[in-house]
C-alpha cells in the first residue's frame, strides 16, 4: 500500500517543476509543454484526493479538465502558429509589445 | 517497503527525471518527447489508484492526441532545432520560489492531511467506466454538454486562427 | 300560469335550436362557395359558376327551413301548450352569474318564429327577384351575393332574440339584429339613395347602429338591476322573484321597466330614439320590409310583451310605456302626412304603428299588441315591397328612356319620389290591387286585418287609459290621410314624370310573394275575431301570458274609428285627386296649414336638433379632449414642456456650473496624482510573460505562506 | 441543475434555442431568420401547451400556484432570493396569450420587416423570454428582472424599426417605464428586507396593515404607468404610433397586461386592506379613462392612433373589473385582459397591413375600401364588433361580466351603481369611435387613396396571420366556460382573501 500523501507529495514536486519550465524558458512551445504538466500534477492530485475522499467528483473533475486542456492546447497551439507566422520567432521575449 | 512502493518509487523518478528533461533541454523535439513519457508515468499513477478511465484518457487525450499536436506544430513551424537559450542570468528568483512553492506545498499536505494516509481500494465500483459514465449523464450533464459546446467552439477558434487571411474577395461586394 | 320548466315529450321541441342554425349554415354556404368555385375552377380547370340563383336557393331554403321548424314547433305545442326549455350549451358560468344558451319554446316565442320566418322566407323569394335587378341598376352584381348573406345573419340573429330563454340571450339576438340592420342599411354603403357617391347610406348605417346604442344601454341597465335585485336573467326565476321586489322595492321595479323602456325605444323606434327608422330606408327595399317594417323593429314589442310579469306590477310603468307609445303613434303620423317619398312615408307610418304597438302593450293589452304585431307584419311588409316593386318599375321606366331616344343619364332621378309618380295603376296592376290591400288594412277599414287588430287596441286604451285612447285616435285618423293621400298621388292621376309613363309591372317572382302577403293582409284578422269563440290567439297567447281579459267587439269604438277612417280617406281624396296633382306642384296642404306643414315635412327639425345639441356637442367635447386636453396639455405642454424640459434644465445645471465647477476642479486634482502614480507603475511593465508570470508566483506563494502562518 | 428542466424554466427561456439558432445563421438569409424565429414561437406555444394541459402536472381545477419551480437563488447577506417560477389561473391564460401572440407577430413581420431581420428577430424572442417571466414569477425579485428586461428589447424594437420620430418614442417608453418600476423597486426591497422573503405566497397576509398603504401606492406607481391608467397614458400613442406593427401588437396584447397582472398579482393580495381602501379612486380613474378614451379616440385622424387610445378605455374597463374585488369583475378582468389582447392586437395587424401597402394611416384618405378588398373589409368588421363589444363575439363577455360585477352583484363586492352605469355609457361611445373608424375607412365613396392606389386583397399568409384571432374572437364569445374555468379556482381564492381583509 502507498499512502495517498505520497501522491500528493509527488504531485507538488511535479507541479513546482511545471512552474519553473514557465519561468525560466524563452520557447513558447516549452512553457506550453510546462503548463500542461502543471495541469496533470493537478489531475493527479484531484484523482488523489478522490481517493482519499472516496467520492467520484474528483475523476469528473479530471475528466472536464483533459477536456478543457484539449480546448485550451487546440486553440493556444492555433495561436502560436500565427503568432510565428507573423513575427517568424517563438521566443517569448520577442512578444514584448506590451511594454509600457 | 512493499512492491507497490518500490514501483511507486521508480516511476516517480521516472517521472521527475523527465519533467527535468523537459526544464533542460534544448531541443522542442526532446522536449516533447520527456513530456510523453512524463503522462505515461502518470497514467500508471492513475491505475495505481483505482482510475483506469482516468488513466487511458490520459494516455489517449495527452500523450495521444496533445502531444501530437505539439509534434505536429513543431514540424509544421520547423522549428525542431531553434533551442531556446536557457537564460542563467535570471534564474535565481523563480528557482527561489518554485522551491518555496513546493516547500509550502508539502508542508501543507503534511500539516492538512497526515503523513500516512492509506484508503483501502474500493474495489471496482468506485473506477468502473459505467459509473463515470452514470455521473456524466446524470448530476454533470449540463456541465458536460457545455463541454461538448467548449471543444467545439475551441475547433471553430483554432481554425479561424490558424487559417491563411486569403485577400477579401467579397470585400467589395460587403458595403455594409 | 307560467310554464314551468319541463321539458316535455313534445317530439319537435328539440328541433328549435335548428331555427338559428340553419340560417348560420346558410349564410355559412354563401360566404365559402364563391371562394370554393374559384378554388375548384383553378385547381381541376372546371368551369362551374356560384350564380345568383343557387345563391337565393342556398337563403331562402335556409329561411324556408326556419318557417318548416316553427310550424312544427306549433305542431308540437298544439299537444303540450306548456312548451319547453331546450339548453344547448354553457355561456357563462361566473361566480354567481350562471347563462346558458337555452332555447325557450312557448307560444309567444312559436308566434314570433312564425311571423320572422314566414314574412322572412316570403321577403327571400321576392329579394331573388329584386336585387337581381337592384344589383344592375347600382353596377356593382358582386353584391348580391353578400346581400343574402346578411339576409340570412339577421334570420338567424331575429331567432336568437326570440327564441331566447334569458334576457341576456335576448340581448345577443337584440344586438345581432342591430349589426344585421347596420349592414343592409349600408348595403349601398359608398352613395347615397340615389346612387350617387356620397355618405349618406354609411352614415344613415351608422346612425341606426349608434342609437341602436343607446337603447342597448338602457337594456344593460335594466338587465344590471334586474340581476341586483332578482339574481339571475332567465325569464321564469325573473319572473317569479318580480311579484316579491313588487312588494320591497317598487321604486325599483318602476327603474327596470324605464330603462327597458330606453332600450324599447331604440330598437322599436319611439319617442326620442326613432330617428333612424327613417334613415333607414337608405337600404334595399326587401330590407325595409323585412327588418324595418315587420320583425326587428317589433322586438321592442316582443320584450315588452315577453316581460308582461314585469310591467303588469307597476301602473306606473305602464302608464309610462302606454304614453310614449300613444305619442309616438301620433307624433310619426303627423310626419307621415308631409313626406314624399314613398318610402319615407310607410317609414313613418311604421313608427306610429309601432306606437300602436308599444302602447297596447304598455295597457296590458298584450294580445291586442301582438296581434297588431302580427297583422302589421303583413300589410306593412306587403306594403313596403309594392312600394320596391313601383320603384323598380319606375327604374325600368327611366332606365327605358335613357338607353331609348333621351340621353339625359346625367339627370338625376329620384325613383321613390311621389311627386314623379301618378297613374301607376294603368302601368302596375298587380302592384296596384295588393298596394290597395295593404292600404285598407293599414287604414283599418273592415274587414280587412288592421281593422280588428287596431280596433281591439283602441278598445283597450278606452277602458283604462282614456287620454291614450284619444291620441290613438287622431293618430289612427291621420294614418288613413297618409295612406290615401299616398294612393291618389302614386296609382291615380295622370304620371307626373316621363319615367312613370313607361313604368314595367315586375316579374312573377317579385309579385308572387305580394299576393301571398296581400292574402294575409286580407284575411289575417279572422285569427283573433272579436265574438265569443273566436279569440283563438288569445287563448294560443294564454299559454304563455296567462289568463287574459278578453273583449268583444265596442260598436262605438270600432264604429268611430272606421268612420274616421272613411273621413280622412275622402279628404285625402278632396285633396289630392279631385284636381289631381301635375308636376312641380306645391303639396296642397302647404297652403291651409302653414308653418305647421314645414314641420311636418321637415320632421319637426329633430334631426337637425339631434345633430346640433348631441351629435356635434359630443364630436367638439371629443375633439377638445384630443386636441386641446390630451394632446396640447397633457401630452405637449405638461409632459414635453414641463416634465421634459425641466429635467433638461436641471441636467444642464447640473453639468455646468455644479459639476464643470466644482466636481471638475476636485476630478482634476484626483487626476493629476493619478497620472503621477500610474506613471511610475508603467515603468514596471516590462512586457515580458516571464516577468508577469514570476509576480503571480510571487502573489501565489505569498498567498499559500499566508494560509500556513495565519489561518487554522 | 434540476431547474433547467423544470416545465416553466423550458416555458420561459425556450426561445433562447432560437435566439441561440439565430445568431449562427448569416443575416443576409432573411428566409431562413424568419422560419427560425416562427418554428421557435410556434414550439414555444407548443410548449406552453403541453405544460399546462398535457404535461399532467397541472390541475386546471385546483387552485393555488402549480407546477413550481422553486431553487435558491441569491442568498447572501441575509437575502432570500429565489429563482420561483409557478403558474396559477391568474397567469396561466396570459402566459398562454404571449406564447400564441408572438408567432403571430412575428407572422405579420413577414414583409413588413426587410431591414436588420435577424437582429429583429432576436430582440422579439427576447422579449418573448421576458413576459413569460413576468407573468411566471412568484419571487418578487426575479419578477422585477424580467419586468425591467422586456423594457430593452422594445426600446430597441421601437428605436429601430419604428416610424419617424422613433426615437423620442422610445426613450419616452423607456423613461416612463422605469420612473414607475423604480418606486415599485423600493418597495419591493423594503418588502424583502423587512419579512425576510421575497417570495409571493409567502408574503401574502404578513404586510403590516399600516405600511399597506405606502408600499400600494409605489406598486401602482409601476403598474398604473404600464396599464396605463388616466391620466398616465401620455406614453402610449407615442408608442403605439410609432412602434412598427408587431411591436404594437405585442405592446397592446401583451405588454399592458403586465401592468393589470400586476395590480392582480401583486397589490390585490399583498395589501387587501390598502386595495380596499383605494378601490374607489382606482375605480373612479378607470371610469374616467374609459370614457375619455372613447371620447378622445373619436376625434383621432390617425386610424393608429385612434386603436391606440381605445386601448385606455379597454384597459379602464380591466381596472374597473378588478377593483370591484369580486369574482364577477375578477374573472371579467382577466377575461378581458386576453380579449383586449386578441381585439387590439387584431386592429393592430390590420391596420399594418394597409399600412404595408398604403403607406399612411390617415383616415381621410381612405374610404370605400371594403369594394376593393372584400376579405380584408369582413375581418376588419369582425374584430371591430368584437371591439366595441357585440354579443355572441369575445368583447361583450368581458365588458358584460365587468360590468356586472362593478355593479355590486352578488356578494362580497365594493363596486359601485354609479361606475357601472357611467362605463356602459362607455359602451355607447365604443360603438361611435370604431363605427367611426369602420366607416371612414370601408364605407362611404372612395377616398384619394382608394382610388388611386394600387391594392389588392389580403393574401394567405395575411389571412392565416388573422384567423387564428378570430378563431377566439368567437370561441370566448360562444362558449367562454373553459377559460372561465382555468381561472376561476384561483380567483374564486383571491375572492376570499379579500373579503377576509374587508371584515378585517
Amino acid at each position: 500500500m502507498i499512502p495517498v500523501t505520497y501522491y500528493i507529495i509527488f504531485s507538488a514536486v511535479l507541479f513546482s517543476l511545471g512552474t519553473l519550465g514557465v519561468l525560466i524558458r524563452r520557447n513558447s512551445l516549452v512553457i506550453f509543454m510546462s503548463i500542461e504538466l502543471m495541469l496533470n500534477a493537478a489531475n493527479l492530485s484531484f484523482v488523489a484526493f478522490s481517493r482519499i475522499h472516496e467520492s467520484f467528483s474528483g475523476q469528473i473533475f479530471v475528466f472536464f479538465i483533459m477536456a478543457v486542456a484539449a480546448a485550451e492546447v487546440a486553440v493556444g497551439l492555433a495561436l502560436i502558429v500565427t503568432i510565428y507566422r507573423s513575427r517568424h520567432t517563438i521566443d517569448i521575449d520577442g512578444m514584448s509589445s506590451l511594454k509600457g | 517497503m512493499t512492491l507497490e512502493l518500490v514501483l511507486f518509487f521508480i516511476l516517480a523518478v521516472i517521472a521527475v527525471t523527465t519533467a527535468v528533461g523537459l526544464l533542460t533541454s534544448r531541443s522542442t523535439i526532446y522536449a516533447a518527447l520527456h513530456l510523453v513519457t512524463n503522462f505515461v508515468t502518470v497514467a500508471i499513477f492513475y491505475l495505481l489508484l483505482d482510475a483506469p478511465f482516468i488513466a487511458l484518457a490520459q494516455v489517449t487525450v495527452y500523450a495521444g492526441a496533445i502531444m501530437v499536436l505539439f509534434l505536429f506544430v513543431i514540424m509544421l513551424l520547423g522549428i525542431e532545432n531553434i533551442a531556446g537559450e536557457l537564460e542563467w542570468k535570471g534564474l535565481i528568483w523563480p528557482v527561489v520560489m518554485a522551491v518555496i512553492l513546493l516547500a509550502e506545498g508539502i508542508f501543507l499536505v503534511v500539516q492538512r492531511i497526515g503523513k500516512n494516509i492509506y484508503v483501502e481500494s474500493a474495489g471496482t465500483e468506485l473506477s468502473n467506466a459505467s459509473t463515470m459514465a452514470k455521473y456524466l449523464f446524470t448530476d454533470y450533464l449540463l456541465p458536460f454538454e457545455i463541454t461538448s459546446i467548449l471543444l467545439l467552439v475551441a475547433m471553430v477558434g483554432a481554425i479561424v486562427l490558424s487559417k491563411h487571411e486569403k485577400p477579401a474577395k467579397r470585400g467589395l461586394e460587403k458595403t455594409r | 300560469m307560467l310554464f314551468s320548466e319541463t321539458t316535455s315529450s313534445g317530439q319537435f321541441f328539440g328541433l328549435v335550436p335548428w331555427i338559428v342554425f340553419a340560417p348560420i349554415i346558410g349564410l355559412l354556404i354563401n360566404i365559402f362557395a364563391p371562394y370554393l368555385v374559384r378554388w375548384l375552377n383553378q385547381t381541376f380547370k372546371t368551369e362551374l359558376v356560384w350564380s345568383e340563383t343557387a345563391t337565393g336557393l342556398v337563403a331562402s331554403l335556409a329561411a324556408g327551413a326556419t318557417f318548416v321548424i316553427a310550424t312544427l314547433q306549433l305542431i308540437s305545442l298544439g299537444q303540450h301548450h306548456e312548451g319547453a326549455i331546450i339548453p344547448v350549451a354553457e355561456w357563462i358560468h361566473v361566480g354567481p352569474l350562471a347563462l346558458d344558451w337555452n332555447f325557450r319554446v312557448d307560444s309567444l316565442s312559436t308566434t314570433m318564429m312564425l311571423v320572422v320566418s314566414g314574412v322572412g322566407t316570403l321577403i327571400h323569394i321576392y329579394a331573388i327577384g329584386y336585387m337581381h335587378e337592384d344589383v344592375r341598376f347600382k353596377n356593382d352584381v358582386g353584391r348580391y351575393n353578400r346581400f343574402f348573406v346578411f339576409l340570412n345573419l339577421f334570420i338567424a340573429a331575429m331567432m336568437i332574440l326570440v327564441s331566447g330563454d334569458s334576457y341576456l340571450m335576448l340581448f345577443v339576438g337584440w344586438e345581432g339584429v342591430g349589426l344585421a340592420s347596420f349592414l343592409l342599411i349600408g348595403f349601398w354603403y359608398d352613395m347615397d339613395t340615389l346612387g350617387r357617391p356620397s355618405w349618406a347610406n354609411s352614415n344613415a348605417a351608422k346612425k341606426a347602429f349608434i342609437t341602436n346604442r343607446v337603447g342597448d344601454f338602457g337594456f344593460l341597465i335594466a338587465g344590471f338591476l334586474i340581476f341586483s335585485y332578482m339574481g339571475s336573467f332567465q325569464f321564469d326565476t325573473v319572473f317569479a322573484a318580480a311579484p316579491e321586489l313588487a312588494h320591497a322595492h317598487p321604486e325599483i321595479l318602476l327603474l327596470i321597466t324605464v330603462f327597458m323602456l330606453i332600450g324599447v325605444a331604440g330598437k322599436s323606434a319611439q319617442i326620442p330614439l326613432y330617428v333612424w327608422l327613417p334613415d333607414a330606408m337608405a337600404g334595399p327595399t326587401p330590407v325595409s320590409a323585412l327588418i324595418h317594417a315587420a320583425t326587428m323593429v317589433t322586438a321592442g314589442v316582443y320584450l315588452v310583451t315577453r316581460s308582461a310579469p314585469i310591467f303588469s306590477l307597476s301602473h306606473d310603468a305602464q302608464y309610462i310605456v302606454a304614453t310614449v307609445g300613444a305619442v309616438t303613434a301620433l307624433f310619426a303620423a303627423t310626419i307621415a302626412v308631409g313626406q314624399y317619398d314613398i318610402k319615407k312615408v310607410l317609414a313613418y307610418s311604421t313608427i306610429s304603428q309601432l306606437g300602436f304597438m308599444v302602447a297596447a302593450v304598455g295597457m296590458g293589452a298584450y294580445v291586442a299588441g301582438m296581434f297588431h304585431l302580427v297583422t302589421h307584419a303583413f300589410f306593412k311588409a306587403l306594403l313596403f315591397l309594392s312600394a320596391g316593386s313601383v320603384i323598380l318599375g319606375l327604374e325600368r321606366g327611366h332606365h327605358h328612356l335613357a338607353h331609348g331616344h333621351h340621353a339625359d343619364h346625367a339627370e338625376v332621378f329620384d325613383p321613390g319620389d311621389m311627386r314623379n309618380m301618378g297613374g301607376l295603376r294603368k302601368q302596375m296592376p298587380v302592384t296596384f290591387w295588393v298596394y290597395m290591400i295593404g292600404t285598407l288594412a293599414l287604414a283599418g277599414i273592415f274587414p280587412f286585418a288592421g281593422f280588428w287588430s287596431k280596433d281591439e287596441i283602441l278598445l283597450d286604451a278606452s277602458r283604462h287609459f282614456p287620454h291614450v285612447y284619444w291620441i290613438l285616435t287622431a293618430a289612427a285618423f291621420l294614418t288613413a290621410f297618409y295612406m290615401g293621400r299616398q294612393v291618389w298621388m302614386v296609382f291615380f292621376g295622370e304620371a307626373r314624370h316621363e319615367a312613370a309613363a313607361h313604368a314595367q309591372e315586375s316579374p312573377l317572382i317579385v309579385t308572387i310573394p305580394l299576393m301571398i302577403l296581400a292574402a294575409l293582409s286580407a284575411l289575417g284578422g279572422f285569427m283573433n275575431l272579436p265574438f265569443a269563440g273566436f279569440h283563438n290567439f288569445a287563448h294560443w297567447l294564454e299559454h304563455t301570458l296567462g289568463e287574459i281579459e278578453v273583449l268583444g267587439l265596442d260598436f262605438a269604438v270600432a264604429g268611430i274609428s272606421t268612420l274616421l277612417a272613411l273621413v280622412a280617406s275622402a279628404f285625402s281624396w278632396f285633396l289630392y285627386l279631385r284636381k289631381p296633382l301635375t308636376s312641380g306642384q306645391p303639396d296642397p296642404l302647404k297652403k291651409p296649414l302653414g308653418l305647421l306643414f314645414v314641420g311636418m315635412e321637415n320632421k319637426w327639425f329633430i334631426d337637425e336638433a339631434y345633430q346640433h345639441f348631441i351629435l356635434n356637442a359630443y364630436a367638439n367635447l371629443s375633439k377638445f379632449l384630443a386636441q386641446t386636453i390630451d394632446w396640447d396639455f397633457w401630452h405637449e405642454w405638461f409632459h414635453n414642456s414641463v416634465i421634459a424640459k425641466n429635467f433638461v434644465g436641471l441636467t444642464r445645471f447640473l453639468a455646468d456650473p455644479v459639476d464643470l465647477g466644482v466636481v471638475d476642479n476636485l476630478s482634476k486634482v484626483l487626476a493629476d496624482w493619478v497620472q503621477e502614480t500610474s506613471q511610475t507603475l508603467r515603468e514596471m511593465q516590462t512586457g515580458y510573460v516571464r516577468h508577469y508570470a514570476l509576480s503571480v508566483l510571487v502573489g501565489v506563494v505569498a498567498i499559500l505562506g499566508y494560509l500556513l502562518l495565519v489561518s487554522r | 441543475m434540476n431547474f433547467l428542466f423544470e416545465p416553466l424554466t423550458i416555458v420561459t427561456f425556450f426561445p433562447l434555442l432560437g435566439v441561440l439558432a439565430l445568431l449562427l445563421i448569416n443575416s443576409e438569409q432573411k428566409t431562413a431568420i424568419r422560419w427560425t424565429a416562427l418554428v421557435t414561437a410556434l414550439l414555444a406555444f407548443v410548449i406552453s401547451l403541453w405544460a399546462f394541459f398535457f404535461s399532467g402536472q397541472y390541475d386546471v381545477a385546483a387552485p393555488g400556484l402549480q407546477l413550481v419551480a422553486k431553487y435558491d437563488w441569491i442568498t447572501v447577506a441575509g437575502w432570500n432570493i429565489r429563482y420561483y417560477l409557478a403558474a396559477d389561473g391568474l397567469s396561466i391564460l396570459l402566459v398562454l396569450l404571449t406564447t400564441f401572440l408572438t408567432p403571430i407577430a412575428i407572422l405579420s413581420t413577414w414583409t413588413a420587416i426587410e431591414e436588420r431581420v435577424k437582429d429583429f428577430m432576436i430582440f422579439f424572442l427576447m422579449l418573448e423570454i421576458g413576459m413569460t417571466g413576468v407573468f411566471l414569477s412568484q419571487d418578487l425579485f426575479l419578477f422585477y428582472i424580467f419586468w425591467e428586461f422586456t423594457l430593452v428589447p422594445m426600446y430597441f424594437l421601437i428605436g429601430i424599426w419604428g416610424g419617424p420620430r422613433r426615437m423620442y418614442a422610445a426613450v419616452k417608453f423607456f423613461l416612463y417605464t422605469m420612473a414607475g418600476s423604480i418606486l415599485m423597486l423600493l418597495a419591493i426591497l423594503w418588502l424583502g428586507i423587512n419579512l425576510d422573503t421575497f417570495a409571493v405566497p409567502e408574503l401574502i397576509g404578513k404586510v403590516p396593515a399600516a405600511a399597506q398603504m405606502l408600499l400600494f401606492v409605489a406598486f401602482t406607481a409601476a403598474f398604473a404607468i404600464k396599464v396605463p391608467m388616466w391620466p398616465l397614458h401620455s406614453w402610449l400613442p407615442d408608442a403605439h404610433v410609432e412602434a412598427p406593427t408587431a411591436g404594437s401588437v405585442i405592446l397592446a396584447g401583451v405588454l399592458l397586461k403586465m401592468g393589470t397582472y400586476g395590480f392582480l398579482r401583486f397589490n390585490l393580495p399583498l395589501f387587501p386592506e390598502a386595495s380596499i381602501q383605494a378601490a374607489p379612486v382606482i375605480g373612479a380613474l378607470a371610469v374616467i379613462g374609459i370614457i375619455y378614451g372613447a371620447a378622445v379616440s373619436y376625434a383621432q385622424k390617425d386610424v393608429k392612433k385612434l386603436v391606440a387610445y381605445s386601448s385606455v378605455s379597454h384597459l379602464g374597463f380591466v381596472m374597473l373589473g378588478m377593483f370591484a374585488m369580486n369574482s364577477l369583475g375578477i374573472q371579467g378582468a382577466i377575461l378581458q385582459m386576453i380579449n383586449h389582447g386578441l381585439s387590439t392586437g387584431a386592429l393592430f395587424l390590420l391596420v399594418g397591413m394597409i399600412y404595408e401597402q398604403t403607406h399612411t394611416r390617415e383616415l381621410a384618405v381612405y374610404g370605400g375600401l371594403w369594394k376593393i378588398m372584400p376579405v380584408y373589409g369582413a375581418l376588419t368588421l369582425i374584430v371591430t364588433l368584437s371591439s366595441m363589444g357585440l354579443p355572441g363575439l369575445n368583447g361583450f363577455v368581458g365588458e358584460f361580466t365587468i360590468l356586472l360585477g362593478a355593479w355590486g352583484a352578488g356578494s362580497g363586492s365594493y363596486g359601485s351603481v354609479w361606475f357601472a352605469a357611467l362605463s356602459a355609457i362607455g359602451v355607447i361611445l365604443a360603438a361611435i369611435y370604431m363605427l367611426y373608424m369602420f366607416q371612414k375607412m370601408f364605407l362611404g365613396p372612395a377616398g384619394e387613396i382608394t382610388k388611386h392606389h394600387p391594392l389588392h386583397d389580403l393574401n394567405w399568409r395575411e389571412i392565416a396571420t388573422l384567423l387564428p384571432l378570430l378563431v377566439f374572437i368567437f370561441w370566448i364569445g360562444l362558449y367562454p366556460k373553459p377559460f372561465f374555468d382555468l381561472m376561476s379556482p384561483t380567483v374564486d381564492e383571491l375572492v376570499k382573501l379579500l373579503s377576509a381583509a374587508a371584515l378585517r
